[in-house]
């Protein structure tokens, strides 16, 4: 079966390694921080200018100062830091944030990725979206493997504006794990219950399968 | 030379229509909300304004959107905004997007003397169509170029009489860059003090940025998504 | 993730012979003082060595130059050293001078992900041979590059175990940039205390830039010109 | 008779202005803060960090974490602050620096400047001097009109390494006050009871005299 949103994060968060500096996009990528592993030391970076973000406030806590990316009341844990946006950015583009996730429109096979805008319909803004993935060592794409209407995200080239080129390491959808390399998508997992033959369905782009494509363990 | 001015309005003068103008906050964090009321009443227009944000509809720079006293807006992300969805899909708007760690970084430049810098940003994107494009250790690069200001409005939580400021929290984002880049600098505080109060080693933006200082008032400080844990 | 070592000799896990290393400090302000020590002690050699400037005769990184650990210099200005002039007019030490505000801003833009940019410092001067030159608002500039080290020593007056740091009066200088230009930062601080101790809108260096921090011991903080006004 | 180091700090603080942020070199420059006008607020900057250098220390207040660039121990004034090398260059380079005050060897009719080596005798590095002489909107140069063996240091060009090209505005020598302009140096001031003419042997350069040439104020 498909893995839902809180799937999709929980797949995510097995990636996490000790002493990492996470970046965490709005969305899918937010949940993640609620699957970080037992006794695991994890930084969360919000470019708006903290390190270290904690979970949200009890009303009472509610502090207007007190935002992340995506404007949402936030506290901070012991040990943070803020400053500015120059700063925050210097962090992300000097490759000192371990990893980024973040959702996306399309990826296409070469890892280039397409997030920000649909043309004629979307025009909010990159915000830091662009500066996160042409500059982090490790982004990890959240997303469906398909839109709504059943089409592939894993795409040969995206077809929409694009938010950086080459630079997507990793994919997980609600249907698989992927690692993308210099051949396409290599599928390395399939969600629980999902066979190989609906993945392949789902992906547009060159999707490698060697050997032997295991479950997910969640 | 005295930098304390007695409010938003007096703080304005020679500020004039079609200038570039700075405005500090991410969102409606660190806005500087009585420079952005003056300016609303003043009746100017014409404003090339840049901004990591536009407000929303009814607060923060959307409030100078609606009077159409923006014609231009440089900004990272607009999407809180309806109205200026709006005015931009009608042609009443221009704008110009730039990545948020470009902009952050052209913003400094502008203020530490450094006219064009290299960033990876952008590259083989919308955002590098017509920039210089270099390879440095195996990586793509484009040029991008130092963005100053006539005026820029900034806001922090304490400051004194010679200019010094310190921002709260999340409230810094865009500020202290700001406060670097503009001809004219106007801050606004929360809290006043006289120079020698505040500890010199924990000054954000040091009073040589500040040409113009104010007691801010009535602060509403909205928030955008209240999110909370119960 | 534990970033706290026990004392210099420990943090320099992995620090080789020719390596290029950053120290903090302005003259005397400021330098890692232990862990120059634990170098000096540790027999390594042949290092290319960014520091502002390069101590006295017999401290700080002096000593270094004393037991010839260094091969190459980079710095602003070493003219409190008499032995590196020894060393230099006898070719046995490399030098390159970098005007400060540039040796600066190169730190910073390696930390920052910058690979280049351009100043107008040493434009028509003996520092822009080779270099690439553009004009720019009509006046001349020159690009300068990002400066990487592999190892980056500096020292901070309070320090926590998420590896923040604050700094204390001048004895910050080059110390913030350098944090964030080496492989791995290893910050020594007269007074570490637990992550949470320090006000999160206080901090100089986030902890992000370091990767060891360890509790000096017996700074003596030398003083290279006492001036007095009684 | 020719101005004694004070004579020409003396000279140089009157052009100072209420406001003003000043950088002072080591040597003469630094006898400048000496002879601040009463009343007016000036904010000098060191570039080692520090913005609001106050007087030097009294014996049981020398801080070893306080010095100016020169090294010395200094204290800081009500309203000052500290900030990290890149910052304060970022001041100088930005120009926010109203005034530098800064000695030379040499200073040429272009405003050319050579002031941090002489090849084969002196090496000590530039320091902050060509970030300064490069981008201070206001360079005044303080120096002796000519050297001990009586050389005249204002030149038609510079013999020495320069520090900086066409950037010096103003120079007062213990002979005069000079304007450096497109044509050359312009002279606007004698020191009290020296010549016209004995500012003429002096004067290697393209000097340009026009009119009564008054005397300095002192």
């Amino acid at each position: 079966m498909a893995l839902d949103k809180n799937g999709i994060a929980k797949r995510i968060a097995a990636e996490l390694q000790d002493g990492y500096y996470v970046n965490l996009g709005i969305g899918i990528p937010t949940l993640v921080a609620n699957f970080i592993p037992e006794g695991m030391q994890l930084t969360l970076h919000s470019e708006n200018g903290l390190l270290g973000i904690g979970p949200f406030p009890t009303q009472d806590k509610v502090d207007a100062d007190l935002i992340n990316a995506g404007k949402q009341t936030v506290t901070y844990i012991e040990g943070a830091s803020f400053f500015n946006s120059a700063e925050s950015f210097a962090m992300i583009r000097g490759g000192h944030i371990d990893l980024t996730v973040l959702g996306a429109f399309e990826v296409s096979e070469q890892g280039d990725i397409a997030s920000w805008k649909i043309p004629g319909k979307l025009i909010k803004g990159m915000g830091g979206a662009m500066d996160l993935v042409a500059a982090a060592k490790n982004i990890i794409v959240a997303m469906q493997h398909t839109d709504r209407d059943g089409n592939s995200k894993l795409l040969k080239k995206c077809t929409l504006p694009l938010t950086g080129v080459a630079c997507v390491k990793r994919i997980v959808t609600d249907l698989a794990f992927i690692q993308v390399t210099e051949r396409g998508f290599e599928l390395r997992e399939r969600a629980p219950g999902v066979s190989v033959e609906e993945i392949i369905q789902a992906t547009e782009g060159k999707l490698i399968i060697e050997g032997d494509i295991p479950e997910m363990v969640l | 030379m005295n930098k304390v001015f007695k409010n938003a309005k007096e703080a304005l003068a020679g500020l004039k229509d079609g200038m570039t103008v700075m405005f500090g906050g991410f969102g409606l964090c660190g806005i500087p909300e009585n420079s952005i009321d003056a300016i609303h009443e003043g009746g100017f227009s014409n404003f090339i304004c840049i901004s990591n944000n536009a407000g929303i509809d009814d607060f923060g720079l959307g409030k100078l959107l609606r009077k159409h006293q923006i014609k231009k807006m440089i900004a990272s992300y607009v999407g809180e905004n309806k109205e200026f969805e709006r005015q931009l899909l009608s042609g009443d708007l221009e704008v110009l997007l730039i990545p948020q760690g470009t902009l952050a970084e052209r913003i400094r430049a502008a203020g530490a003397g450094i006219p064009a810098f290299f960033v990876p940003a952008g590259y083989g994107t919308e955002v590098q169509v017509d920039k210089e494009v270099r390879e440095f250790n195996g990586k793509m690069h484009i040029l991008e170029h130092a963005l100053h200001s006539d005026f820029a409005f900034v806001k922090a939580w304490k400051g004194d009489t010679a200019g010094n400021l310190i921002y709260r929290h999340t409230a810094d984002n865009f500020n202290a860059m700001m406060a670097t880049a503009g001809k004219i600098t106007v801050a606004e505080v929360e809290e006043l003090v006289p120079a020698g109060s505040l500890d010199p080693n924990q000054i954000h933006t040091p009073g040589i940025y500040v040409q113009r200082i104010f007691q801010g008032i009535n602060y509403q400080k909205q928030i955008e998504f209240t999110t909370t844990s119960d």
